[in-house]
């Protein structure tokens, strides 16, 4: 903008009072690309819940007779090296790849906000020690420590959600440091003191919910990342544990299989995971508005 | 170039290593198209000294290619034409001839007259005995190795005179001089190596690390850790005939997808232990010639371990050996290539090993022995695979939890990364049930028996513990095979071990090498690394 | 001050990353020992027995306390010795020597592209914000972004090796035929056009295009739409309407007004775009038989080789110490204000 | 003046497309400027003073768009001229100076460079002659060594010389019209006075028409020749200055005469309507006494510590309004913040209701029985409002912390309690439910107001409370809080950097410079008869009204 609006367009008119839905219903319908991701997560968040009731084929049943079939009717993404139908698979996947997902940046999102928060309010020691512990971390190639956790814990899910929400920890922590530390002597904050807040409480009510709107576009990168890092340590032999379907796992077998022509196998779950990661990316703009009051206009 | 190539000849091995030839930049072109081979494998070699502590199997092939051994197998061809080694007949490699002593209690070997190691140096008995008594002190897997043939001491090695070298017995065994044919007891030039030995280092084992020093047909041009090692033909090798080519270059490409795709491109001439399905396809290809052969003394084997409860009853164990659904096995995670090892007679007169077990898949047979037990309801148990074994180790797992289920046993499958592989499962042994694949390189029964059905010994994984067993395989496995006495208790050996199954056979492994077309010579051998002595180009 | 500010602040940022750095050789210590699996089992190889594991793990001095193995390690780190890998049997340090120029040639390859692409896609998109060339844009990276990079390369390796058979085969960084060029810096391209040697470079360049590619496409996002955002911030501040009002060109206003203020940001994404390139490396150099220190990590890693994969971890540090750096200098370099102020 | 005029706007309308459609920022605006001239534009924010100016010089956002009308320059028609030709007069015939200098300049660009840029882009230097030529402007603006400042980058310059340079970049190609779009807001008042000089004169010089785009009547009464009075994207009235501050014709003019502050007006006189001045109080015991405060702030790399506060001593007594005047960086903010409690000071003592409160660190001091009779209004309404809450949400929260009976009392006794509030500040109390960003500054400040006088505070701090807002509104804002004041029989500790609004509230006043109070004493001693020369200065410096202009009483 190069132009300041004029304020009378900004503010002008009645501003109607939205609810919460119409602001979703705002946010979602303001931007295409943002109507898109919704959409697809709604497409993913059903897979992800009803998948098991909607797939043709039980996803661990194996049959022999039947192994490594091209896409057909009866198979519409093939099947694999056990016969098991590669849609049920990458269907039913999508519960635990979106629960890794969720959980590992939940996770990193309320361990790096309370460490940011602290750090950015109250500076001096606190800032400087979080500081230095979230420099080592960063030191790390993020992949690598990943990997060096779950091989040194053991290939769980759950150590793949600890390292995946390890490794995520510091961009939420740094970030909110910096939003919290640059509004820390605002005037709301002052004023927030004058009102009797005690320096927890502003940092909870007053600075943390500024914090959010760059924090959700955090979020969404992150949650594909999460499903990513699964993959990667799939490729490398620390995934999940079989036969559970996981998108991660299926593309990193089936990737041996593309030399053999047998590109289904990591076809339809590589598009899935993609689409996925591709949705999350998308989504961050779309989240950072519904949680942005400004936007409510 | 001539120059080039004269400096490449005259560079010293002692600076192996990357960046060594600075002078070259492509090896010549002729050399590249017709004297060159391009092996493929996904393993390192983090060794150029087998007796080295830490040394991993791939590494092995140094021992092979580059060192000589006193003896070596001949060759016998298979039923489909390809080459194999053949145990049962013994070559001279760096020994002439040999004669055993009448009491049996000795060997006395003659060595080649001409023999040389590459410095031009003859090889003498005083080099056979250091390399012996090394092997037999300096720890770790080749004294161990050792030991199975009978050779414990360097008292037992004696130099005779220059070209004759003396083996005493503390006892005689039938495995004794196939265990002088195996990688382990090579023969180093020990002038050299012992000019750059110390004090804390009387074997050189930090010298012969990255310098080969022996007489072998091939010497190390490069090593270049994690990425390749070339070969180069020694002109001057006596112990059998001239290697076809004369460089070879080992190239290590972790991904086996990329593999696969070098060797149908015809990038490179040969990939070595290629994954059954593989194996499979490109043979049904007919593009890319296969050479699939049964490892002797191998199986892939299910193993319940005893020292957990349910697996304690034998009925348990039974009721699993018929829970199994081997078919499907052999069909989708052995891709049809290796040996069935199922559905044999019920009592079999054959002492041939591995030989096929009584089970075949019934489940009311299973459901029946179960229920006999006290664990008729079933129970849960983690089964477990090696990492490194995925490629067949998972379909197997998924296959066997399927099998397993319909007869109330639960499992979770559990993959365990190499390293804490052997850990847990071969040194601890507390794995309750595991998918396992020894082979034993010395292709006898009472070998296998040796090392996978006595208590304590490394590969039995399963804990089992038998008195009789342990007394038979005691008594056989010096026996001389065409004792009168050994093929009854092998039979009774056999017997017992499918009706105790401690190890529950799916099927004898297959090992595949897939090559280019023009490439001939390639022959299998026990010890499973590339044995490019016999590599060449067929003649148009 | 005798000592130029801009050296002081050099010079404090080398000092506070000496905890990180402490930090790092702690994790990396614990971590190393968390890793299951008994490094002397592995070393006394198969058929060992326990007596031969007990003396290996002795000589290992794995039988003492974690403390005192602590303290050894540190004392042997002192003096530069990072031990010998189990899996190479070389000692790390000369390893990681000969395998980082590898590692960081595909890294730099690959952001050089990631730059060269990514930052005129974020200009573009943000002189057109919400137009159909930032959407296009916008879907492209991300789409880059939402694959794993093992599966782009093996995509890219089944296409344009096997398939078209345009690019050499994904064997490491030299056809077969080729031996490396005399070593320099440890680059082959750049060591290659210093011998001189077109062809050996021409097969470098081609060996490195598919890997360089891949990891290319993965580290585009973050970097175009950083350049995006920041470009979008510099165009809306009030300088580049006083440029606008002085009748500067487009041209100018947009690369030496906007885009230098917004390399700002972007360089900073850059240091961490690094991090995830070097352990994406992890997997594309497993794909391309790359011999970097990424597959020599994984190899390690997957056998608890204690040695390598601390001296991995510790060479990357000490990269990221260094990069952190690089990238505070250019900061400083860029941002005048830096250095004076604070 | 019948010849041709350099600039003349036709009927120009300027349109913004907006997520709820086109908005007409302004509608047939016409205005004319001749060779020499100094036009002044003015009106209050959301009039399109600023907007018309963009569209002059079509550097329009790009929602924006000119809809109508014709702007032509020196016979040239500018708004259909190919943006080519557009560029070449941007700089070099028209040029424009905006408001935040510092914002202006590209901040990590030598100041020399940027003005090199101009010249080189209209090819009226080459760079080996660029940097004389970038020296010399930046003497014509009266940079002192301006060899040594060509390397200089914004950051190392302060406020007004930073706007010397802008003006620098806006002259160095000898432009016809210099638009100035609010030159001088935001710098202090000497400082402006200074520039304004320096624009005047310069523009004199080289014979240059200038624009000056204000909110400040008194600095268009002081530089310009006509004005042009905007009103909601329209322009209301238009002619000779002399004539507007004499004879408004315009009931808005004449509103806005009414609302500026001026030497001679009382705090209501600034209202449209008569209102009976507000009870005035007498003042009672001493509330707060502040003796030898002192704030001193570590040095950075061992520098000398800097002293914000040096040992200062003041009392303000019940029912009273002391203002507290100085220029930015004199320390003013940093004592009103250890009056409040949010800052420990270094050394002295401060005095609340007998209490020493000084002692009490600041961290503890939210739980402190006095925290409530402390309160203050902030002077960016928009900063000091949490983005994230309602106005609701911001006025119940200190009752809800401290509140006494509201605090337990449930939501129902919160809102009543809010909307009185809401009433008494003036606040509409529909808009309780709406976010900051969706109320205009007036209605911002009154929520500041209402959340500081929630607790029923015994003293009120107000940190330059109408800074921010519309002089018409600043009017009413005032008059509020004199109102209050009586109504709740509050003191007022009235920060400021303006002597005029100061007058209008405080019954003393205390001149702070340095972080020393160098004078103090009733207001209209202070205003009339300074005895401190830099008093002087500061009054001097203000921009006046033309006495003629003062609108005797309510029309």
């Amino acid at each position: 903008m190069h132009a300041p609006v004029p304020a009378s367009i900004a503010a002008a008119g009645p501003a109607p009072r939205y609810g919460w839905l119409r602001h979703l219903r705002h946010v979602v319908t303001g931007n295409p690309v943002t109507g898109v991701a919704f959409a697809l997560f709604l497409l993913l968040v059903i897979a992800a819940l009803f998948g098991p009731w909607l797939v043709p084929y039980d996803p661990l049943a194996t049959n022999a007779a039947a192994a490594l079939q091209p896409p057909s009717a009866a198979h519409w993404f093939g099947t694999d090296q056990l016969g098991r139908d590669v849609l049920s698979r990458v269907v039913v996947a999508t519960r635990l790849d979106l629960a890794i997902s969720v959980a590992a940046v939940a996770l990193a999102f309320v361990a790096g906000s309370v460490i940011g928060g602290l750090a950015g309010f109250y500076g001096g020691w606190i800032d400087r020690v979080a500081g230095r512990c979230l420099d080592t971390i960063m030191a790390f190639p993020l992949f690598v420590l990943a990997m060096g956790i779950v091989a040194a814990a053991g290939n769980t899910v759950e150590n793949i959600v600890y390292a995946t929400a390890l490794i995520n920890l510091p961009f939420y922590a740094r970030m909110v440091r910096a939003e919290v530390n640059v509004r820390r002597e605002a005037g709301f904050v002052q004023a927030a003191r004058l009102s009797g807040n005690g320096g927890l409480r502003i940092l909870a009510f007053h600075l943390f919910p500024n914090a959010l709107p760059p924090l959700m576009i955090q979020v969404s990168l992150n949650m594909g990342w999460a499903i990513l890092n699964a993959a990667g340590l799939s490729f490398i032999g620390l995934g999940v544990r079989p036969p559970t379907p996981e998108w991660g796992i299926m593309v990193a077998e089936g990737a041996n299989f593309i030399v053999s022509g047998e590109w289904w196998l990591a076809l339809f779950p590589g598009a899935a995971l993609m689409l996925a990661v591709f949705t999350f990316n998308l989504l961050g703009d779309g989240l950072r508005d519904l949680v942005d009051p400004q936007r409510r206009t | 170039m001539m120059n080039r190539r004269d400096v490449l000849r005259g560079v010293s091995a002692a600076t192996l290593g990357a960046g060594v030839l600075p002078f070259l930049k492509a090896l010549p072109a002729a050399a590249a198209a017709g004297d060159t081979l391009v092996v493929v494998t996904g393993t390192t070699i983090n060794s150029l000294d087998l007796h080295r502590t830490g040394t991993n199997r791939p590494s092995y092939q140094v021992a092979v290619n580059c060192y000589d051994r006193l003896l070596t197998f001949g060759t016998k061809t298979m039923p489909d034409g390809t080459l194999a080694y053949d145990y049962d007949t013994l070559k001279p490699e760096l020994a002439e001839s040999w004669e055993v002593a009448p009491d049996g209690m000795s060997v006395v070997f003659h060595l080649r007259a001409n023999a040389t190691f590459w410095d031009g140096t003859p090889v003498t008995a005083e080099d056979v005995k250091w390399s012996l008594d090394r092997a037999v002190t300096v720890g770790g897997f080749p004294t161990t190795q050792m030991q199975a043939g009978g050779l414990t001491e360097p008292g037992q090695f004696e130099a005779v005179d220059d070209k004759t070298v003396r083996i005493r017995f503390h006892r005689p065994s039938k495995l004794t001089l196939p265990d002088l044919a195996v990688p382990v007891p090579f023969i180093i030039n020990s002038k050299v190596a012992r000019a750059n030995a110390t004090a804390d280092d009387p074997w050189a084992m930090e010298y012969l690390h990255r310098n080969p020093a022996g007489s072998g047909a091939f010497r190390v041009e490069r090593w270049d850790p994690g990425q390749q090692l070339v070969y180069v033909r020694n002109d001057g090798w006596t112990g059998g005939p001239l290697p076809g080519v004369k460089r070879v270059i080992i190239r290590e490409i972790p991904s086996q997808a990329t593999r696969r795709a070098l060797v149908e491109r015809g990038d490179i001439h040969l990939s070595y232990d290629i994954p059954a399905k593989d194996a499979r396809e490109l043979a049904a290809g007919g593009k890319v010639p296969v050479v699939g052969t049964p490892v002797e003394n191998c199986l892939n084997v299910l193993c319940p371990n005893l020292s957990f409860e349910p697996f304690r009853d034998k009925r348990v164990r039974q009721a699993i050996a018929w829970a199994i659904p081997y078919e499907d096995i052999f069909r989708n995670a052995g891709y049809g290539r290796g040996a069935p090892m199922w559905g044999g007679a019920a009592s079999s007169d054959s002492i041939a090993w591995p030989q096929p077990s009584p089970y075949t898949t019934d489940y009311d047979k299973a459901k029946a022995l179960l229920s006999e037990t006290a664990f008729a309801g079933g129970f849960e148990v983690p089964l477990s695979f090696d990492l490194g074994t995925a490629e067949w180790g998972e379909p197997t797992a998924l296959l066997i939890q399927e099998g397993l289920a319909k007869i109330g046993i639960r499992t979770t499958i559990d993959k365990i990364p190499g390293a804490n592989w052997r850990t847990v499962a071969l040194v601890e042994k507390k794995l309750p049930l595991h998918l396992e694949n020894f082979g034993g390189w010395l292709n006898t029964p009472d070998y296998y028996f040796y090392w996978a059905y006595v208590k304590g010994n490394l590969f039995n994984s399963s804990n089992y513990d038998d008195d009789e067993m342990m007394k038979l395989v005691d008594e056989t496995l010096h026996m001389r095979m065409d004792d009168p006495a050994y093929a009854p208790k092998i039979r009774r050996m056999i017997t017992k071990a499918f009706d105790d199954v401690p190890r529950i056979p799916l099927w004898q492994p297959s090992f595949e090498v897939a090559m280019r077309p023009d490439v001939a010579g390639y022959q299998f051998w026990f010890h499973r690394v590339p044995d490019v002595r016999t590599l060449g180009f067929r003649q148009a | 001050m005798t000592v130029p500010p801009k050296v002081r602040l050099a010079g404090r940022r080398l000092l506070q990353a000496v905890p990180a750095l402490l930090g790092i050789i702690i994790i990396t210590f614990l971590l190393t020992r968390a890793l299951p699996g008994d490094p002397a089992v592995y070393f006394a190889g198969p058929a060992a027995d326990a007596a031969s594991i007990a003396e290996i793990r002795h000589r290992l001095g794995l039988d003492r306390s974690l403390p005192e193995q602590f303290l050894t390690y540190v004392g042997d780190l002192a003096t530069g010795n990072l031990g010998t890998s189990i899996s190479t049997g070389q000692p790390v340090l000369q390893e990681i020597i000969t395998r980082l120029p590898a590692s960081l040639e595909l890294t730099l390859a690959a952001l050089l592209i990631a730059v060269g692409v990514a930052v005129p896609l974020g200009v573009l998109a943000a002189t057109r914000p919400d137009g159909w060339v930032d959407h296009a844009c916008r879907f492209v990276v991300t789409a880059g972004v939402s694959l794993p990079t093992f599966f782009t390369g093996l995509a890219l390796v089944y296409v344009f090796y096997y398939l078209a058979g345009w690019a050499p085969a994904p064997m490491g960084r030299l056809d077969i035929i080729s031996l490396p060029p005399e070593h320099v810096t440890g680059f082959y391209l750049i060591d290659a056009l210093l011998a001189g040697d077109v062809a050996v470079a021409r097969s470098v360049l081609a060996h490195l295009a598919l890997p360089a590619l891949t990891l290319a496409l993965f580290t585009l996002a973050p970097i175009a739409r950083m350049t995006r955002a920041a470009m979008l911030q510099a165009l809306g501040s009030e300088f580049i309407r006083t440029a606008r009002a002085a009748g500067l060109s487009r041209r100018r206003i947009l690369i030496v007004y906007a885009l230098r203020n917004a390399l700002l940001p972007v360089v900073t994404t850059l240091g961490m775009v690094f991090s995830f390139a070097l352990g994406a490396n992890v997997l594309v150099e497993k794909v391309f038989a790359w011999p970097g220190i990424g597959s020599y990590a994984v190899e390690a890693l997957v056998v608890s080789d204690y040695a390598a994969v601390q001296g991995f971890v510790l060479t990357m540090a000490l990269l990221f110490v260094l990069l952190n750096l690089v990238i505070d200098l250019t900061y400083t370099l860029i941002d005048p204000r830096l250095g004076l102020e604070e | 003046m019948a010849s041709v005029p350099l600039l003349d706007v036709r009927d120009l309308t300027v349109e913004f497309a907006t997520r709820r459609g086109t908005v007409r920022a302004v509608e047939r605006v016409s205005f004319s400027v001749a060779r020499g001239e100094t036009v002044g534009i003015v009106g209050e924010s959301g009039s399109g003073k600023s907007v018309s100016s963009y569209a002059v010089l079509r550097i329009l956002d790009r929602a924006g768009r000119i809809a109508e009308g014709s702007i032509t320059f020196g016979g040239v028609a500018l708004d259909r001229v190919p943006e080519r030709t557009m560029a070449e007069m941007r700089g070099r015939e028209i040029s424009m100076v905006f408001q935040n200098p510092r914002a202006a300049l590209n901040p990590i660009r030598p100041i020399g460079r940027q003005i090199e840029d101009v010249l080189i882009e209209h090819a009226l230097a080459v760079p080996a002659t660029a940097r004389a030529m970038a020296v010399e402007a930046l003497r014509a603006v009266r940079i002192a060594r301006p060899e040594e400042r060509y390397h200089a980058y914004p950051f190392e310059l302060s406020g007004g010389m930073c706007q010397r340079v802008v003006i620098a970049i806006a002259l160095a190609c000898r432009p016809q019209l210099l638009i100035a779009d609010e030159p001088t807001t935001g710098l202090d008042v000497t400082t402006q006075k200074a520039v304004m000089d320096l624009m005047v004169e310069l523009s004199r010089e080289r014979g240059m028409s200038v624009v000056l785009i204000t909110h400040d009547l008194g600095l268009a009464a002081a530089y310009c020749d006509r004005i042009v009075v905007m009103e909601k994207g329209a322009v209301v009235e238009n002619a000779p200055a002399a004539e507007v501050f004499a004879a408004p014709r315009h009931p808005y003019t004449r509103r806005l005469l009414q609302a500026t502050p001026r030497p001679e007006a009382g705090l209501r006189d600034l209202l449209p309507h008569p209102v009976p001045p507000p009870r005035p109080q007498a003042p009672g015991a001493p509330l707060l006494e502040v003796r030898d405060l002192v704030k001193e702030f570590r040095g950075r790399n061992g520098a000398a510590p800097f002293r914000a506060v040096d040992a200062i001593s003041f009392t303000v007594h019940e029912g009273e309004s002391l203002g507290l005047v100085g220029e930015s960086g004199c320390g003013k903010s940093t004592t009103s913040a250890m009056i409040m409690r949010l800052l420990d000071p270094t050394s002295g003592s401060i005095r609340f209701a007998g209490q020493e409160v000084g002692t009490v660190p600041a961290s503890r001091f939210a739980r402190h029985p006095l925290r409530g009779k402390l309160q203050m209004v902030f002077q960016d309404p928009t900063d000091s409002l949490n983005p994230r809450w309602t106005a609701f949400r911001s006025i119940a929260d200190p009752l809800l912390r401290l509140g006494g009976p509201e605090r337990g009392a449930g939501r129902g006794a919160l809102r009543a309690k809010a909307e009185e509030l809401a009433r008494r500040v003036g606040l509409p109390t529909d808009l309780l439910d709406r976010f900051p960003h969706q109320l205009s500054g007036g209605q911002k400040a009154r929520v500041g107001i209402a959340r500081a006088i929630a607790l029923d505070p015994d003293l009120v701090i107000l940190d330059e409370p109408t800074a921010a807002l519309d002089v018409s509104v600043q009017a009413v804002v005032l008059n509020l809080l004199a109102d209050l004041k009586a109504e709740l029989g509050m003191s007022y500790l009235f920060v400021s950097h303006d002597l005029n609004v100061v007058r209008l509230v405080c019954d003393r006043v205390m001149v702070m410079r340095g972080g020393r109070i160098i004078e103090e004493g009733d207001t209209g001693r202070i205003l009339h008869a300074p005895s401190d020369p830099y008093t002087r200065a500061l009054l001097d410096a203000i921009p006046h009204l033309p006495a003629a202009a003062a609108p005797a009483g309510a029309l």
